[in-house]
């Protein structure tokens, strides 16, 4: 793909770096949660964009590449704690997954400072809201993933 | 054959800065960890010259792997289509087998066969060709067979052809050729007659005028699915082979704009002939495998005037399978 | 058949001034239809007046239609080009292109390059009868050829249409099979296959060979052109052969799969022709010299 | 290799088998792989360190099995390939007759995946050194340089698939790279489109692969691919237990679970 050329790096104005994060969350513990956190009004960073899925185990790994090939920072990927899956076990299966591909991850030399998992249930909207902020702060500190972004467009003439 | 100049083996290196300077971007057989590949070379002592063949093809300087052929933007329901740039990116392929030389031949064949292609076409402009003549061969090299030969001057600008005492007689061949020469003349001297290392000896084993004769009638003969029965329909060989063109179109792109891409495809690939409805008219391996010899030494022959294959070998030493282009034509040869 | 050996010659213009034979026309949707499930008809204008007024083609030709993003798609053009301003193509969603060209709506921008490949010949049908046999999406093909004629109707002679589908609902056109179906100077056979018919279904229930075998067409004079998906061709021919028709009396279209539509990209080469160049339009005498790779 | 061609001819004579499928020299430096289908045939075939190919890949092949019943000759990773084929119910009990090769100087028939699981259990399943040392050496790279040695080797990859056509367990019909809808992975063999193709290849055979490492040394232009796969399947083993190819019984690492799998990364 080619790099957007129009892509400016988001600012809050005040010229710092604001990272994008894109967030895979299940739809009934993180989501619930996150949901929870605007309600009690708790005030974390605007850098996330929540993505719904119906459970942690849908969540395909591909989803995180394609989030860096489209420009994300960095990636949050949480779910029910373990033994809270709505569907019992999808869960644990994303565990198991989330162990091979980052360890893949990190052998292919890919920065998992920009990948963050977490357990997130719907009673804990605080959680949440630090888990946002920790991660936004971590990926403002990286700065841009330059390194992801330079693959596209390279190899094509 | 009758050489224009003379060049001395220490006379590569300011022909090398010549060429640079010049502004060309100098692209030919380099070794690394053990194998040959093409790629860009900055100094003749990194030119692989010990009559290895590369495993790749030097087409991707006219054919590249994924090139643009078209970018749009979106603006609301409008949408703005854009054609890329011309390439502009003056290269010299040094070093190249003469093979390799005439395989640019065949692909122009194919790409601007009724419409020229202006991509291809474009880089092929601002490429020179300098072939070295082989004084090397091994089994899977049959050009001899197709026409071709060790120190064949078809495709290249300059033919170098290697002397016994080191450096090269220098078959001047076109203005591009010429062009080049002009970078450096000082170091172009006239012959004095050394004597040439002598070519390398290819023995075909087959007469490739039996091949194109027997093909139309063995169509439906088992011979296909005998010899495909290891293949295991990757694309290695048509991406490693110099006159493969058959190409994909993807699009690649987001809400706001894209880029529409020309990349290289096989026809030994399952999906290549797949219709979205789940009927494919090449279905089995050996059909797939009888089209890649059809097109090559009939259709192309019968239709655009030429071979689509040069004899260089490259599709037998890449193949995982040692699947032996020479092997097959030969055995097709000799059958009835 | 078409398509003498081109031998390889330096190409004759500058390269800066060769045309990108891959860059599309901008065509915006005037008109969306439903035909039938998942088959939909756009109507396409050219969104630069000029080059809608350069444009020009026959009848048989097809294009590449492209979903900007999704990529390109081959159908042939369905309207006939004895209508002008506008040209039309209808397409069922079966891939990622066509599924993305499914989601488009009118005033929508499209993409279209073509016409490509060779064409009906029916300058050399004049005072001929015609027999046009289509089966379910194949329609599309023979429509523009079927309204060529019908638009130069006083040029031939009996112009006879036989239509089937699996179920009424698979039928497409069906306003236009209505007006046929009233026209005086043409007639008009539809059918469904057993079972596909609704209650108030009149047109015919039955396999498409059984109803050109019951019709009977004379093939004196006459040019059958058959389109259809492989089952319905393989066993209307023989019913043809049987009623006299000569090979070279009967046309067919092929339909491989293509990604240029200029003879290079390889897909549609089926032994000596390329479909895209030396097709999409054969004779039965021509398509038995390939092989039956399509 | 006497006793291998015996063998071989011994099963096809007696109409055992109606295949074996092989190895056979055409010249000095050159192995591959050979389908004998008569007893004379059998003279051709040859087993030596220059043997690499993993035969069992063509045991899914749609054109070598309608030869009909096959025999095979199998090393311990081709072994071990048969049996995750018959985990993952690609091959049954008594379909391929295998002639286990190996150290043990005896070729062993093993008529059925329970004979070939028996075998396999008196032989040591281990990474080759040479492998074992490039994986530690590429592991204890500061993590740049590890993603700029893997951003030149897949830069060069052409996805001319000789990787995913060689590997006894890439015989999905409909390989999610040839599917387009959604086009998960890009076709085109750019820098992006072969590092997310060589990820998912990575992961789609972690736990199921053998290790054998075909792949790398399919590769037409030199790219250890096979690093890639025998990391993933290392990282299966290490934490679930699980290896690709240790038996019959489908188990897949990946389809299951343990509530007690150990993790230290997830907040």
């Amino acid at each position: 793909m080619e790099p957007t050329p129009t892509r400016a790096e988001p600012s809050n104005g005040t010229g710092t770096f604001q990272p994008k994060i894109t967030a895979f969350v299940c739809n009934w513990c993180t989501y619930a949660g996150a949901d929870l956190t605007g309600t009690s009004r708790i005030k974390y960073q605007s850098n996330v964009r929540v993505i719904r899925l119906p459970c942690t185990g849908r969540i395909d790994f591909m989803l995180l590449l394609k989030a860096f090939a489209r420009g994300s920072d960095g990636i949050i990927v949480s779910g029910c704690h373990p033994n809270d899956c709505h569907y019992t076990s999808g869960n644990y299966h994303a565990r198991r997954r989330w162990i091979v591909f980052r360890d893949l991850l990190e052998f292919t030399g890919i920065d998992l400072r920009r990948v963050t998992f977490a357990w997130v249930s719907a009673a804990e909207g605080a959680k949440w809201a630090e888990l946002v902020d920790e991660v936004t702060n971590r990926v403002r500190e990286l700065g841009p993933y330059r390194e992801y972004q330079a693959l596209l467009g390279a190899g094509i003439e | 054959m009758s050489a224009d100049f003379q060049l001395a083996e220490g006379s590569l290196d300011a022909l090398f800065a010549a060429m640079t300077a010049a502004g060309r971007r100098i692209v030919g057989p380099r070794a690394s960890d053990g194998r040959v590949e093409i790629g860009e070379v900055r100094s003749a002592g990194e030119l692989a010259r010990d009559g290895r063949h590369s495993v790749a093809s030097a087409k991707v300087a006219a054919f590249p792997r994924v090139e643009k052929i078209l970018s749009y933007r979106a603006e609301g329901r409008e949408l703005a289509v854009e054609d890329p740039a011309l390439p502009a990116r003056p290269t010299v392929l040094f070093g190249l087998t003469p093979c390799e030389a005439r395989g640019f031949g065949a692909l122009s064949a194919i790409l601007n066969w009724g419409t020229p292609d202006r991509f291809f076409n474009a880089r092929l402009e601002q490429t020179t060709v300098v072939a070295i003549a082989c004084t090397r061969s091994d089994e899977a090299c049959f050009c001899t067979a197709v026409g071709g030969g060790p120190d064949h001057p078809g495709g290249s600008d300059l033919l170098l052809h290697p002397l016994t005492g080191g450096g090269y007689e220098v078959e001047v061949l076109t203005e591009k050729g010429r062009a080049l020469v002009a970078l450096a003349a000082d170091r172009f001297q006239p012959p004095e007659g050394t004597a040439r290392t002598a070519p390398a000896q290819v023995e075909a084993g087959f007469q490739m005028a039996e091949v194109t004769a027997k093909l139309p009638r063995r169509f439906d003969e088992p011979i296909w699915t005998e010899q495909s029965l290891r293949c295991l329909g990757c694309g290695a060989c048509a991406y490693v082979c110099p006159t493969c063109a058959c190409f994909d179109i993807q699009d690649e792109a987001d809400a706001r704009g894209g880029v529409r891409l020309r990349c290289w495809d096989s026809c030994a690939f399952r999906i290549f002939t797949l219709h979205a409805s789940g009927h494919n008219p090449r279905e089995k391996q050996g059909e797939r495998w009888r089209q890649r010899l059809y097109h090559k030494f009939s259709y192309m022959p019968e239709r655009l005037g030429v071979l689509g294959c040069v004899g260089c070998g490259k599709c037998s030493r890449a193949c995982p399978v040692d699947m032996d282009l020479k092997e097959h034509l030969t055995e097709i040869a000799k059958g009835s | 058949m078409a398509g003498a050996t081109v031998r390889a010659t330096e190409a004759p213009v500058p390269v800066a001034a060769q045309a990108n034979v891959f860059r599309p026309y901008r065509m915006r949707i005037a008109q969306a239809t439903d035909e039938a499930p998942g088959v939909r008809t756009f109507r396409l204008e050219f969104v630069d007046p000029g080059e809608g007024a350069a444009f020009s083609f026959r009848t048989g030709q097809f294009g590449l239609y492209s979903a900007f993003g999704a990529g390109e798609s081959t159908f042939c053009i369905a309207s006939p080009p004895t209508r002008q301003g506008y040209i039309e193509c209808t397409f069922r969603e079966m891939g990622r292109v066509t599924s993305a060209l499914a989601d488009c709506e009118v005033g929508d921008l499209i993409g279209f390059r073509g016409p490509y490949g060779n064409t009906f010949p029916i300058d050399h049908w004049k005072g001929k009868s015609l027999l046009f046999v289509a089966g379910g999406i194949a329609l599309p093909p023979l429509r523009s050829v079927i309204w060529n004629c019908l638009d130069l109707r006083d040029l031939f002679r009996d112009v006879t249409v036989v239509y089937g589908a699996r179920t009424v609902n698979d039928l497409v056109y069906k306003r236009e099979l209505s007006e046929w179906g009233e026209r005086k100077d043409m007639k008009l056979l539809v059918t469904v296959d057993p079972g596909g018919e609704t209650p108030d279904w009149k047109g015919k229930i039955g396999f498409v060979p059984h109803v050109v075998e019951a019709l009977a067409p004379p093939s004196e004079n006459t040019v059958a052109v058959v389109c259809g998906p492989p089952i319905m061709i393989k066993l209307t021919l023989p019913v043809l052969s049987g009623l006299g028709f000569e090979k070279d009396a009967i046309y067919t279209t092929l339909e491989n799969r293509m990604k240029c539509g200029l003879g290079k990209c390889g897909r549609c080469n089926t032994g000596r022709s390329y479909v895209c160049k030396d097709g999409p339009v054969y004779t039965l005498s021509e398509l038995e010299e390939l092989p039956a790779e399509y | 290799m006497d006793e291998l061609r015996d063998k071989a001819r011994e099963l096809l004579q007696a109409g055992t088998v109606k295949v074996v499928i092989g190895h056979a020299a055409p010249s000095a430096g050159r192995r591959r792989p050979v389908f004998v289908r008569t007893p004379a045939d059998a003279a051709r075939l040859v087993h030596d360190e220059g043997c690499w190919h993993n035969l069992a890949t063509y045991l899914t092949r749609p054109q070598v099995r309608r030869l009909g019943k096959p025999a095979i000759v199998a090393s311990p990773q081709v072994l071990r390939a048969m049996l995750q084929l018959g985990a993952e119910r690609q091959l049954a009990e008594d379909e391929a007759v295998a002639l286990a090769v190996g150290n043990a100087s005896s070729i062993r028939v093993l008529p059925t995946l329970s004979a070939v699981e028996e075998h396999l259990a008196t032989v040591p399943d281990e990474l080759g050194a040479a492998e074992r040392a490039e994986l530690e050496r590429l592991s204890a790279l500061p993590p740049a340089e590890r993603r700029a040695f893997w951003e030149e080797q897949l830069g060069r990859c052409l996805k001319c698939y000789a990787c995913r056509a060689s590997c006894p367990m890439c015989y999905c019909e409909r390989c999610t790279m040839d599917c387009n809808r959604p086009q998960w992975v890009p076709v085109a063999s750019h820098a992006l489109g072969n590092l997310e193709y060589h990820l998912v290849r990575a992961m789609h055979l972690a736990g199921r692969c053998v290790q054998c490492g075909t792949c790398g040394k399919a590769c037409p232009v030199g790219i250890p691919v096979h690093l890639l796969t025998l990391f993933a399947e290392g990282t299966v083993r290490r934490h679930f237990g699980q290896r690709g190819g240790a038996s019959a019984r489908p188990e897949y690492a990946l389809s299951t679970f343990r509530p007690d799998d150990k993790e230290t990364f997830i907040r």
